[in-house]
């Protein structure tokens, strides 16, 4: 038996792996390189990038929950420019796939960004975190409306010189809307989920854990909801969809492709376990093999009624 | 987990709490507290705080836990300093005996060290037991003055600084509480020693790219990473 | 020094301490009564009624996710007569608030089900499952439109002979409209937050683990999203709001008093614990009276800003 | 957890399965195995094949487990039956066990006890050392043939049956996968023997108020909960 195929396409794109890392959890990728080989990834989605440099919330800025922690990070990253100039040329030879996730307080900041991005071509893809549930003005309102999730996807589709990829918000009473809107627009494919609203509160010193007060909830805890919210996705739209949230290993990736994601990514999970990654890819390898599945793409949207 | 070579003082290890579940989730940080040649032993020294702690306890000998580390940056001190002045405070007190150790193995003078100790009370003296063993200058303050100095470590050091008896150039090196580390930063200030804080902070990833455990540059609207960067930085860099 | 008191008052009821159960999750109280002295409780929220007997949904019913369970029972329930005709003596003298939570599938139900309720002086109160997601059409849009919610809530209000208390769901980009307009609809107290929308696959036979496909997730998982609810929502409402969401011990119990909760409910703890409700009034009552605390009304909203 | 009285077989016990942190959360059922007079000690028996039965298998003794039970209806049997059949599928061994340890007890003559036990292969055997220890008829089936009958359970069942090795008016007795006990369940219709189930189900709550356990009643749109009216039932009363 041959080794089973692992490669995935997404927006035109093929990833030799259907496994990367989420924005925010693996910071431009080199933190990590001491841990593993980062050519063995399908992917690496670098921290959200802004106009200018952000320094972020006043710390703390994350709290443990169950199962789960809450940050509020706020979008800290050095900002396009130095992006461009001090992180991009490391990315360039890591023969992984290169996503650059952009965020924006405005429809002027997302294109400016973009605009800034164009032309590098060790990017291979744009995940437009239109989701971002921590800093006041900076997306929640695109991802929670069909009709604002459409123009500012239309917007950067027009200009952006790669595959684009809105990552979307679960905090929304029905996400099929929202992503039915993207792929309208002509997004390529769609990220989803970004943090659940949370906050956490200590009954001892009576003090809100995050100072910024409310933050996003990723983790193990939100994976159900992160299930449902690709599976309902899934069924109205024809473009992939990389799945996100609370993934921890092999199984919960098969979870997400049968759920009808064509591949997905690891977040809080790399702040538990360094090579959570490459393990996966080494187990979902095995699983395959041992099931004689000859191409992962046979997993996706599989997922049986009892 | 043996380790080959003796740790850098102040560097910490990031331990997983739970074998089976995610919660608790995250990895727990704790300074290395000694290291035995011989063996490549490392030890760890902590109190029962909360969930993880409270697991830890429960470890039993020949049991595997999931560590990761040596991490971050540890005390970066010259065996040319006149000087050497440890101010630990409670759990503050593993990476100044290390650091302790670790001069005295590389030739440093013993009666060039000082370790002021800040305790709650003489109950907790097991915790520096280690330290006496050492042949250096130890001083007890405790907050009810059940052993040695009546009062907070700080004031101890103050005390110490104004009658000179830490010798000329001391180097302070302090470990322990905010409050305390702010005081010794305050006391550092005033006097004008140079001073090295190694700092607590909630750490998710322990590697530096959370961007979780931040804390602020001194004088600056910029962040410095605890984990990274830290956990022990110069007095002057960083605001508590 | 006195024993500090307990007593909340909600919608002019009285209640003897802040700890109550939650609807689905402690039957029509029976069940509890060889575990619990329910006489100790706060109150007591009955499973959601509905005009007809409902049978539920087909097993599995429930799957186990990280600190957390979906359930997708199906509003299953002895419908509102036999609830009057049997139920309802046993909660008689039970020495507790009694709750009564009402579910419809559309406006004509939940006023035919409160009608038949008026009158029966053993109910203290009427909860409005405006939320559940597990049966379709069964209320998901009252909760998820400001309008629609203000119609449903005004309306059974008029002929509603109990205080009245709607339940909210988390499944919204924005619960602070939807807690608003039933606040202006003359809704008397808030209940937040019902359980959110989630999926579960097993990876290894490949199916959906409920029959239902998707189901509610409860548990300590969803606590930081509910503490966040309430928070945001006492901001903007006068009225009492009662907590819901993974909350399992006293020190639970703590950080929703202190987000800004007059009340509590316990739901999946008790299917942990038969017996956490009434060691969280113990612990409760401990904590109380080792800070000098006399009331503990002087918890609520009481957090502070790190 | 001492027991005071010996308990009905059949009935189970809802064990935490951890102490510190939500995940797992729930607890796991257990068919309740065996009973010790004298200590008033119980025993479950159990496969590892999750999270739960894994934190279980590194229980050391003297640890304490948090545990809510005896719960449900176990079997119901007067001695009056004439023969007794017990069909036992892997896991399904220990409630049959304490049902038969528990009529032989009572004075029910071991000779017209039957206990078929179904294995997958000659290596489970030791599951039923204690079955082998009692004064009764036992015999084995294996999917390999490793070991008795080669084939299900069911299969032997059925041969018993047609050959009237089980004595008159046999009373089927079964537990198992759901696999195996649908087939005694058609197997039991066709000779028209009496026969019981004892089923398992997802149980969050164990003590019937979350619904969630629920079995479809036989011919009625009506759902049973197997924690509360079971897990024990008439074969006729449920649909598998
Ligand atoms: C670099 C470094 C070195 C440390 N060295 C030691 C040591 O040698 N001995 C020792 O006893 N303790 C040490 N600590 C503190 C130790 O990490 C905490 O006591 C421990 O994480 C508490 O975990 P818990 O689950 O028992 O407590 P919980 O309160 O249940 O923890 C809840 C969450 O808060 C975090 N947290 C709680 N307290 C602290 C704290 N003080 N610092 C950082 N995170 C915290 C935990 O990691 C967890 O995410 C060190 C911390 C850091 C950052
Ligand atoms: C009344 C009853 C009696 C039982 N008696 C025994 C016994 O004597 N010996 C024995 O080995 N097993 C017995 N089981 C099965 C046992 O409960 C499961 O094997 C156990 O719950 C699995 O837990 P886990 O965490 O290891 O598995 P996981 O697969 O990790 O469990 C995940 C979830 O599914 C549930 N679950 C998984 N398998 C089962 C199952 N077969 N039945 C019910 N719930 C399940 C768990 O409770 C949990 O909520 C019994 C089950 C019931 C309902
Ligand atoms: C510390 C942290 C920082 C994050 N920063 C970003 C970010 O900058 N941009 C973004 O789109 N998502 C960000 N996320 C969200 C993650 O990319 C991911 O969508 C989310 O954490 C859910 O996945 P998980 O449960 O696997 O962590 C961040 C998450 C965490 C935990
Ligand atoms: C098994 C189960 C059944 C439930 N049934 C109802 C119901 O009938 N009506 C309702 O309003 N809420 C129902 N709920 C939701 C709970 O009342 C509660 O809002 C939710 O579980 C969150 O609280 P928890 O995390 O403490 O469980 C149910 C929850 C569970 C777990
Ligand atoms: S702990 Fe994550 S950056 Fe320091
Ligand atoms: S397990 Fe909850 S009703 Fe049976």
């Amino acid at each position: 038996m041959t080794a089973p195929s692992l490669k995935v396409t997404i927006g035109g794109v093929e990833f030799k792996n259907p496994i990367l890392t989420a924005s925010g959890t693996f910071g431009y990728g080199e933190e990590f390189d001491e841990y593993i080989d980062l050519s063995r990834l399908g992917g690496i989605v670098t921290k959200s990038i802004t106009r200018h440099e952000r320094k972020g919330h006043p710390p703390p800025r994350t709290a443990e929950t169950a199962s789960g922690m809450l940050n509020a990070i706020g979008l800290a990253n050095v900002g396009v420019d130095a992006y461009v100039r001090e992180k991009l040329p490391f990315l360039r030879n890591l023969g992984t796939r290169i996503v650059v996730n952009v965020a924006g307080f405005d429809t002027d900041e997302y294109l400016y960004v973009i605009d800034k991005l164009n032309g590098h071509d060790e990017i291979d893809m744009i995940e437009l975190n239109i989701s971002c549930p921590n800093v006041k003005g900076a997306g929640m309102e695109f991802s929670s409306n069909p009709q604002i999730a459409y123009d500012i996807v239309k917007k950067v589709k027009g200009i952006c010189g790669f595959p684009l990829m809105p990552k979307l918000s679960p905090n929304v009473a029905d996400i099929k809307l929202i992503a039915k809107a993207c792929e309208e627009a002509g997004a390529d494919a769609l990220a989803l989920i970004n943090t659940l609203y949370g906050m956490a509160i200590d009954p001892f010193n009576w003090r809100i854990k995050l100072t910024n007060i409310t933050g996003g909830l990723s983790g193990p805890a939100i994976k159900p909801v992160a299930i449902a919210a690709v599976w309902k996705t899934a069924s109205v739209v024809k473009i992939p969809i990389v799945g996100i949230g609370g993934i921890m290993d092999y199984r919960d990736v098969i979870e997400f492709l049968l759920a009808g994601a064509t591949a997905v990514q690891f977040g809080t999970a790399n702040f538990v376990q360094p090579d959570c990654t490459i393990r996966a890819i080494d187990n979902l390898t095995d699983y395959l093999g041992s099931r004689n599945i000859q191409d992962v793409n046979d997993l996706i949207g599989k997922a049986k009624k009892t | 987990m043996p380790l080959e070579r003796f740790p850098i003082p102040g560097t910490f290890l990031h331990i997983k709490p739970n074998t089976t579940g995610t919660d608790p989730l995250l990895r727990r940080a704790f300074s290395i507290f000694d290291y035995d040649e011989t063996t490549g032993t490392i030890e760890i020294l902590y109190k029962v705080v909360g969930r993880g702690t409270e697991i830890f306890s429960r470890v039993r000998p020949g049991e595997t836990l999931d560590v990761l580390g040596p991490l971050g940056n540890g005390f970066d001190l010259p065996l040319t300093i006149d000087n050497l002045v440890l101010v630990a405070g409670g759990v503050g007190i593993p990476p100044l005996y290390l650091l302790a150790k670790s001069h005295l193995r590389r030739g440093f003078d013993g009666k060039r060290i000082s370790y002021l100790c800040g305790l709650t009370t003489v109950a907790e003296k097991p915790m520096a037991d280690r330290v006496e063993k050492l042949p250096i200058n130890l001083q007890f303050a405790t907050d009810d003055g059940s052993l040695g100095f009546k009062g907070f470590v700080s004031e101890l050091l103050r005390a110490r600084l104004d009658d000179g008896s830490l010798g000329i150039n001391p180097v302070i090196c302090a470990c322990g509480p905010d409050g305390m580390l702010k005081a010794v930063q305050t006391i550092a200030r005033a006097y004008g020693k140079k001073c090295y804080l190694s700092l607590e902070s909630i750490m998710p990833c322990g590697v530096g790219t959370c961007l979780g455990c931040v804390v602020k540059k001194d004088g600056e609207e910029k962040y410095v990473r605890v984990c990274r960067e830290g956990p022990v930085f110069e007095a002057t860099e960083v605001e508590l």
